[in-house]
């Protein structure tokens, strides 16, 4: 139960020391870590402020009703939680955020800059970047040149210029290559960079959609059920991956029914029903919120150690 | 006229609108779109339905038809029917007529089974790519064509004449005659027919189960080969049906390669409609066979029609992007 | 003549019916150049046992038809010359092209770089005479095409093409006259969408001046004219001269009858064939042809002769012809033209009758006498009404 | 008498062996939970069994009768009902029409009756929104039409591949009592989960599979209760 | 002819055991199997001089004329080659579009006519137009046909996977049917004497529409061009998207791919190819009209992609030159050669359903430095994951 006010991790390492509002950006003539840091990416660290704001926001389909009114923020640096029963909108507002729906009212904002109405990429682009409920992986792709179009979000060559060569081109390329292993590493599936992944195994398949995720760099990575299909073992795992995943400057959304990984990751939690929010605080408030019980949790009797901790 | 544009710009003579010629005609355009319109909303189920459980464009599907063709052909030749309309009491033409078109459905559907057998049976259990089916659609399509080529040579069947249409009733100045009233009304009660068997029967829930997921459909205990072929049955046994009302319209159009041109425009009404809806068909098919002859009438020139067709083709699919009736078949509610 | 036409069609000249339009009657016989040339020639011909002479053209596909008819007609000259002149023996090759402009240059090159072809008939079609004319040109090689009838192949500036039939320009105003001999008032015309249908209709349109109706146009493959008959019907017209084929053809007139239509139909060379009354029923009974061609069928000899090399059939459009032009190359090698040079120069100065007609060609290739005969539908043959052109 | 049994079974992915000569059997009346980490081969095995893979190699015996080659709708009939994993949803069917799906074979009115009257007892969401078509349900709302429409087939053997995958605790407990319900009325389970705890709690039995291979066998508690087992499926 | 792809080393190597496996799924290891491992384990010296050797008889095809591949004396060998060369070509560029980025497009020869009649428009002497010379018709072919491309690809590529395939299909018969309609295009008449390269031998030029050879060899060569540029478009972000549109679009948007522009610009590659095709085919004949642009010509080309192996550069060029060339070998076979094309259409797609070469997408570069890394690569599912910086893993 981690706070990102007080843990000492949640500040990217090097720059720890700088105050907020200072952006650093990784210079690029730094011959080991250019290759493999993201290019593109700024670490900023003033975190704590909100970086995605929703407010207000509603979908409906047809009468039903899936958000009503939601408003809740995702401050820099931060794991949030997202849970509510079955049907509760929690993929509805991924959408939403995502552009995959289009809000009857309300506003998404990232950095102040609304996301209503923006096409899906241009999300991706503006930092946002989410995993799918059911995995969505370009199957006949190795799990590299998966996640190297997730890096190719980030990169500028034109097509003549791919046609051509050019020297950028070539640059980004290598760098992609560089890259996406580190990535392909840091989620652990390196040695099956060559594979096609869909014949990778459901827990590594779910390991590279976040690597591709995480290739977009992004400032927002949603997650959507990542632990769907793990074993207890397998999500001790990826609890430490989520974490590793903050520790190194990302903001994560997480939407997970399974409560231990959730209560064990997150630092704040927001908790929908029927569309509304209904609760929003650390987790260990949440756990004892009668209204969260009630409509989520149940009262355990003898289950202690699994499904709701 | 030194460049193109120029004379696209200039020289109006090769497109030019008549709007008083198309209202004058206006509802023998309609009445004679609405009579081709019905034989491409017949074939478009057939492309509709297999589309709507493989997935799969079935160019064989002209060749279905046209096989069809030739039975109401030789069916009608062995009765006595001929060059000139016979002269035969009422009772006896339609008992006739209908033999013929239990030969074309029967032979229809068994070259639509046969298809399915041969091009696509094979290509599923090796778990092909889609294109596959295509080429292999295609490739079919070719063979059965130039099989009737070597069989009947490159002209057309002698004609056979079912009967001299005889007005029936007149509406706005413009006759209609026996003809068009059987094809369009047995057309429609044809697809009504369908339309109801898959939306109300047992059979009609598996086919749309495997339309959406084969799979899962097996796991419910449908018999997916079961499914797919009384598809291609259904589908080959309305082609048979549009082929004696093609017959009846044009009775010297039975040739190898006429199944062609008729398909894909057959094709285009399914897309028009909403493919893998079966009223999409329906509708697609009867408004296809309308614009072709507005077109021709408001541009006075039997080449518009294709291109009149495509156009507006191209035009509901930009507002309407998955046809007018645009959901698949297996949303057809029960 | 129409030996296969078993059907029955068109009980009677029906085309009189319900309008006022004049029948010509049909005749029966008609005249052979008394000295037409034949391949036989006189018997004594010496020539090289390489000696080659070539057909190229649609073999197989959609236009075989024609192009059988044509060869069968070359296969004759070619048997009887082989037959009377021992002593030379001319072999005969066939290239297939499919009557397909785009894939005729691979045959014609074929068949150019055999030394020993030199002479060709062919080839059928006028799209894919224009695809290839440059290259018979270049190596010098005559080829007597004996349907090939747009008007603009002999405006390319080729010394080695000669046509063996009128052209368009001729057959246009010939039709216009049979409809002026019918009595015609309004002529309706409706083109297809190739070549041979377009020139045809814009000289028929011409030489129409203000009998003309109305136009429209076509496109090979359609099987709907109701619209067009709609229009046909709507412009009151007596006769509609329609410009192209008889697949499109025949099904036309038969909805043109179904329509109501009680005028005459009138087709050019390229509906006149008993296909088209078996594909358009009895509504062929209003049915009238011209043609360049001459009617095989009323030259006895020649009619008995061909059915031994078409096995039983009767001869059909342009078989004539055919054996015309392989007649003429023949009579070149009998009289010791056997390279391309010599016998292209034989052609150029070639003035004598052939069974269908005089030929004498000018210098761009066009014959000088160009005879249009005219047909009609009677009692479900293609007979001939005679000549028709002026 | 076991109501299942595969005798040596051995399965291929084109030249990749997923199942290595396994051998199992279910009883009568029996809950059996298979467990295993990801990618052992639980679902290869239940689509095995369920006929939606071919073997290649063993024999799959289920009522006495030996089904190794029988088609896969043919099994339904005879009495085996899979959930598959990703629940195997029709999108654009209804509810309703999903839950008729599930009764495909069967032609009892009465019994179908008074089947959906239980689904809908066990779920009530799928009765508010029997009109709705089933891709638009939420992840959790579709486990639940998948299971619903599994009861409605009243299978002698159903087969469950993961039944728990993205539902709310809640429901979780829900599910386990719904199968355990439903086997108290006959039916008997083969249940795949990872959610392993519960799993070994509910079963009479359960196997341990490791990369294609059963490698531990006993009563669910028993297992549960192992220390190696534990350490790796348990997350202690 | 494969610069880019010859050494299969690396990543490239495993990709394929991997993709092997999975193809073995649908069939036993195969004579093509075989042939691989057998090439993989040549040197890479000895890769290149069978490939030297290889594109030189591919190269001087017409000229060797080899006795049983010959289509003579049935149809001209090399102008039959040069016509194996244009199907290639075009071939090649409806891969881009169907085997790449997976938009079906069944009206692909229209792009082919915009092509031919540009080159007739201006170079023919029936043409009014300005005249140009042909060469520059070919640059000029190619950027007429991607605005026609563009025209047709903004409204239309928003629709999905068979709706696309018809409105393409429309587009073809549109384009046909122009041809006949628009008075200035000529219709049936068409053009004749359309350019050709300029250059002559003994007073005879060398692109003349007879001679095959000239024409063959000039073909070959903008295909390796044209290959080697494809193959630098695979391997790159392009390519990659392609790729990603035709697994999932939607994925694919959501990681950052503007689907909508990569698409527009699948289908301008692929047009401007087309259409760079159908120039040549117009100087090689000599003449255009509006014949041979139908949809049955369109189904042969989609034919000769899928042949080949959709998504295979080579596979496209192979089915390519095989559908142009069955039909000119069994020439003899009149009649029956186009059934028998039909069934060995079946046939194939039964026994190979992923064509003669299958998919091999090598969507990145630089495939020996990724062998090194993936081979020292820690063992799967590293228990604490490292952070993604690079200091640890060097
Ligand atoms: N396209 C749609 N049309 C109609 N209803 C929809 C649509 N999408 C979602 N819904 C409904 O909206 C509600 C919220 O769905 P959502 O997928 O956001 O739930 P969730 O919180 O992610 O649930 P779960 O945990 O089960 O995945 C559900 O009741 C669902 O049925
Ligand atoms: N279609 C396929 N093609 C090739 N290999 C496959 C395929 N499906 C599964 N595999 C492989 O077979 C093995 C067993 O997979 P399976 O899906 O049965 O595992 P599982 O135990 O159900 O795992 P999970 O808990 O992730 O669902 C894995 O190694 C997987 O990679
Ligand atoms: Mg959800
Ligand atoms: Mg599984």
């Amino acid at each position: 139960m981690t706070n990102p006010h007080d843990d000492p991790d949640a500040t990217p390492p090097a720059e720890g020391h700088l105050s907020p509002e200072v952006e650093v950006t990784v210079p690029d003539d730094l011959p080991d870590i250019a290759e493999v840091v993201a290019p593109d990416r700024t670490i900023r660290v003033d975190v704590g402020e909100p970086l995605v704001s929703l407010n207000d926001l509603t979908v409906t389909f047809g009468g039903l009703t899936a958000l009503d009114h939601v408003t809740f923020d995702i401050l820099r640096g931060e794991i949030l939680g997202l849970i509510g029963p079955n049907g509760a909108g929690k993929t509805t507002c991924f959408n939403a955020m995502t552009g995959v729906y289009r809000p009857s009212a309300g506003t998404v904002t990232m950095e102040g800059k609304s996301l209503v109405g923006k096409k899906k990429h241009a999300i991706t682009q503006a930092g946002i970047a989410r995993t799918f409920q059911n995995i969505r992986l370009f199957g006949e792709m190795t799990a590299l040149e998966n996640v190297v179009v997730g890096l190719d979000a980030r990169h500028r060559t034109s097509v003549p210029g791919a046609i051509f060569r050019t020297a950028r081109h070539r640059r980004e390329e290598r760098e992609a290559i560089d890259r996406g292993m580190a990535l392909l590493e840091f989620v652990g599936i390196a040695d099956k960079a060559t594979a096609p992944s869909r014949s990778l195994p459901y827990g590594y398949q779910r390991r590279l959609e976040i690597a591709r995720a995480l290739a977009t760099e992004p400032k927002l990575l949603c997650l959507d059920e990542p632990a769907a299909g793990f074993n207890p073992a397998e999500k001790q795992e990826l609890m430490a991956l989520i974490r590793s995943i903050r520790d190194d400057g990302y903001t994560v959304l997480l939407i997970e029914h399974d409560m231990k990984l959730v209560m064990g990751v997150t630092d704040r939690i927001v908790v929908l029903e029927f569309g509304r929010k209904i609760a929003d605080d650390v987790p260990a408030k949440i756990q004892q919120d009668p209204a969260v019980i009630a409509a989520y949790l149940g009262t355990d009797e003898e289950d202690e150690d699994d499904g709701a901790a | 006229m030194h460049t193109l544009a120029l004379a696209v710009a200039t020289d109006d003579s090769w497109i030019q609108f008549d709007w008083t010629y198309l209202f004058q005609n206006f509802w023998t355009a309609t009445f004679d779109g609405l009579t081709f319109g019905a034989i491409y909303a017949l074939v478009a189920l057939g492309y509709t339905l297999v589309y709507g459980v493989l997935n799969l464009i079935n160019f064989a599907h002209s060749e279905v038809f046209i096989s069809g063709a030739y039975a109401v052909v030789f069916t009608l030749s062995a009765l006595g029917f001929g060059p000139n309309a016979p002269n035969l009491p009422l009772v006896s033409i339609i008992l006739d007529l209908v033999l013929a078109c239990l030969a074309a459905m029967l032979v229809s559907g068994l070259v639509a089974l046969l298809v399915e057998r041969i091009a696509y049976k094979p290509l599923r259990d090796r778990g092909a790519p889609r294109l596959a089916y295509l080429i292999s659609a295609i490739g079919a399509s070719f063979a059965i064509q130039y099989l009737l080529f070597n069989w009947r040579g490159s002209n057309a069947e002698p004609a056979v004449i079912m009967f001299t249409p005889k007005p029936v009733f007149d509406v706005f100045g413009t006759i209609i005659d026996s003809q068009q009233l059987t094809i369009v009304i047995a057309a429609i009660v044809m697809m009504v027919a369908v339309d109801q068997f898959i939306r109300r029967t047992r059979l009609g829930r598996g086919i749309r189960a495997v339309a959406q997921d084969p799979d899962t459909a097996t796991l419910m205990g449908v018999n997916k080969e079961r499914i797919i072929m009384s598809t291609f049955l259904i589908g080959g046994l309305l082609a048979g049906a549009a082929a004696l009302f093609y017959v009846m319209k044009v009775p010297a159009g039975v040739i190898y390669n006429g199944g062609f041109v008729l398909g894909i425009k057959a094709f285009t009404a399914a897309v028009l409609g909403g493919i893998g809806n079966i009223r999409g068909a329906l509708l697609g098919g009867l408004l296809l066979g309308m614009i072709g002859n507005y077109g021709q009438y408001l541009l006075g020139d039997a080449q518009w029609t294709d291109v009149v067709c495509f156009v507006v083709l191209v035009l509901v699919l930009m507002v309407r992007p998955e046809g007018i009736l645009g959901s698949s078949l297996a949303k057809v509610r029960a | 003549g129409c030996a296969n036409s078993s059907s029955g069609g068109g009980g009677t000249s029906a085309a009189a019916a319900g309008n006022n339009l004049t029948q010509l009657p049909a005749v029966t016989t008609i005249d052979v150049p008394k000295d037409a040339v034949l391949p036989a020639g006189d018997g004594k011909a010496t020539c090289a046992s390489t000696t080659t002479l070539a057909y190229i053209g649609a073999e197989t596909g959609a236009n075989a038809q024609l192009g059988i008819n044509i060869y069968n007609g070359v296969q004759l000259a070619i048997d009887q010359h082989n037959k009377a002149n021992p002593g030379c023996q001319v072999q005969f090759k066939k290239y297939d092209t499919e009557g397909d402009p785009t894939k005729a240059t691979g045959p014609v090159t074929q068949a150019v770089n055999d030394a020993s072809i030199i002479g060709v008939i062919g080839l059928p079609f006028s799209g894919e005479s224009k695809a290839t004319g440059k290259i018979f040109e270049q190596n010098d090689l005559a080829h007597i095409t004996p349907s090939a009838t747009n008007p603009t192949l002999t405006q390319n500036g080729w010394t080695t093409f000669f046509r063996g039939l009128a052209n368009d320009n001729v057959q246009g105003p010939a039709a216009a006259n049979l409809a002026e001999k019918l009595g015609a008032k309004k002529v309706f015309v409706v083109q297809d969408d190739s070549d041979y249908g377009i020139g045809l209709a814009g000289t028929i349109t011409k030489a129409l001046g203000d009998k003309l109706a109305g136009t429209d146009k076509v496109t090979t493959g359609q099987k709907d004219f109701s619209a067009t008959a709609q229009k046909v019907i709507n412009s009151k017209a007596d006769v509609v001269f329609y410009s192209g084929y008889y697949a499109e053809g025949a099904p036309f007139d038969q909805q043109l009858v179904q329509k109501g239509f009680k005028g005459v139909f009138i087709g050019p060379d390229g509906v006149k064939d008993d296909e088209f009354i078996k594909q358009a029923g009895s509504a062929s009974a209003n049915a009238y042809f011209t043609c360049p061609c001459i009617p095989g069928e009323l030259i006895p000899s020649f009619s008995k002769e061909y059915a031994t090399v078409s096995g039983g059939k009767a001869p059909g459009t342009y078989s004539v012809e055919g054996y015309d032009a392989a007649t003429i190359l023949l009579t070149g090698i009998d009289k010791g033209n056997t390279t391309r040079a010599k016998l292209k120069e034989f052609v150029k100065t070639y003035d004598a009758d052939g069974l269908s007609k005089q030929y004498k060609w000018s210098s761009t290739g066009e014959l000088e006498a160009l005879p249009v005969y005219g047909y009609k539908v009677e009692n479900g043959k293609i007979v001939s009404v005679g000549v028709i052109s002026q | 008498m076991a109501l299942l049994e595969l005798d040596d079974v051995s399965v291929h992915y084109g030249r990749i062996q997923a199942i290595h000569n396994m051998s199992i059997h279910v009883d009568e009346g029996e809950i059996v939970s298979l467990i295993g980490a990801n990618g052992a081969g639980k679902t290869t095995t239940m689509r095995s069994i369920a006929g939606l893979l071919s073997l290649s190699g063993g024999s799959i015996t289920f009522d006495g009768e030996d089904i190794s080659k029988t088609k896969a709708h043919l099994r339904v009939v005879k009495g085996m009902s899979l959930t598959p994993e990703g629940r195997g949803i029709f999108p654009s069917l209804t509810v309703m029409e999903n839950l008729d799906m599930g009764a495909y074979t069967r032609s009892d009115k009465a019994g179908m009756a008074e089947d959906l009257d239980r689904v809908f007892d066990l779920f009530p969401r799928l009765k508010e929104r029997q009109k709705q078509s089933g891709g638009t349900m939420s992840g959790g709302e579709q486990q639940m039409l998948a299971i619903g429409r599994a009861l409605m087939a009243r299978p002698k053997l159903l087969l469950l591949d993961e039944p728990s995958m993205g539902l709310a605790p809640q429901f979780i407990r829900q599910i386990f009592s719904i199968v355990k319900q439903v086997n108290q009325q006959g039916t008997t389970v083969l249940l795949v989960e990872q959610n392993a705890n519960q799993a070994l709690k509910l079963a009479h039995r359960a196997y341990i599979l490791e990369t294609g291979r059963i490698t531990r066998e006993g009563p669910g508690r028993e297992l549960a209760s192992d220390d190696a087992v534990r350490a790796a499926y348990l997350g202690a | 002819m494969s610069m880019g792809q010859a050494p299969m080393g690396g990543a490239a190597e495993a990709q394929e055991m991997q993709d092997d496996q999975l193809e073995e799924s649908t069939r036993k290891p195969g004579r093509f199997h075989k042939i691989q491992e057998k090439w993989n384990s040549l040197e890479r010296w000895q890769q290149w001089v069978f490939l030297a050797v290889f594109g030189l008889i591919v190269f001087f095809l017409p000229v060797l004329n080899p006795p049983i591949i010959t289509t003579e004396p049935g149809t001209d060998f090399p102008l039959a080659c040069f016509d194996m060369a244009r199907f290639a070509l075009a071939a090649l560029g409806l891969n881009v579009v169907v085997g790449q980025a997976g938009l079906l497009d069944l009206g692909y020869v229209g792009f082919f006519a915009v092509g031919s009649y540009v080159a007739a428009l201006w170079t023919s002497t029936d043409s009014t137009m300005v005249h140009i010379p042909y060469l520059w018709t070919l640059p000029l072919a190619m950027i007429v046909t991607v605005v026609f491309g563009v025209l047709l690809g903004v409204p239309t590529l928003r629709l999905r996977g068979d709706y696309l395939a018809i409105v393409t299909l429309g587009f073809g018969e549109i384009i046909r049917l122009l041809a006949s309609i628009i008075p200035p295009l000529r219709g049936n008449v068409g053009f004749q004497n359309v350019g050709a390269p300029p250059g002559e031998h003994n007073g005879q030029p060398i692109f003349d529409n007879s001679h095959g050879t000239p024409w063959y060899m000039f073909t070959v060569v903008i295909i390796v061009v044209v290959m080697v540029l494809l193959g630098n478009l695979e391997r790159s972000r392009v390519g990659r998207a392609w790729v990603a549109i035709r697994e999932d679009e939607d994925a694919a948007e959501t990681m950052g791919v503007p689907t909508f522009k990569f698409k527009l610009w699948a289908f301008g590659t692929g047009a401007a190819i087309g259409g760079l095709s159908g120039a040549i085919f117009a100087g090689q004949v000599g003449f255009v009209n509006n014949q041979k642009f139908d949809v049955a010509t369109s189904m042969l080309f989609l034919a000769a992609v899928v042949l080949g192996g959709a998504g295979n550069k080579f596979g496209a060029v192979l089915g390519g030159a095989l559908v142009s060339y069955l039909p000119n070998r069994f020439l003899f076979i009149a009649d029956w050669k186009y059934f028998i094309f039909g069934v060995a259409l079946i046939v194939l797609m039964i026994f190979r359903p992923q064509g003669l070469l299958g998919v091999r997408n090598h969507l990145l570069a630089a495939t020996r430095r990724l062998k090194q890394w993936v081979s020292t690569a820690p063992p799967v599912a590293a228990t604490s994951p490292a952070t993604a910086s690079g200091e640890e893993q060097r």
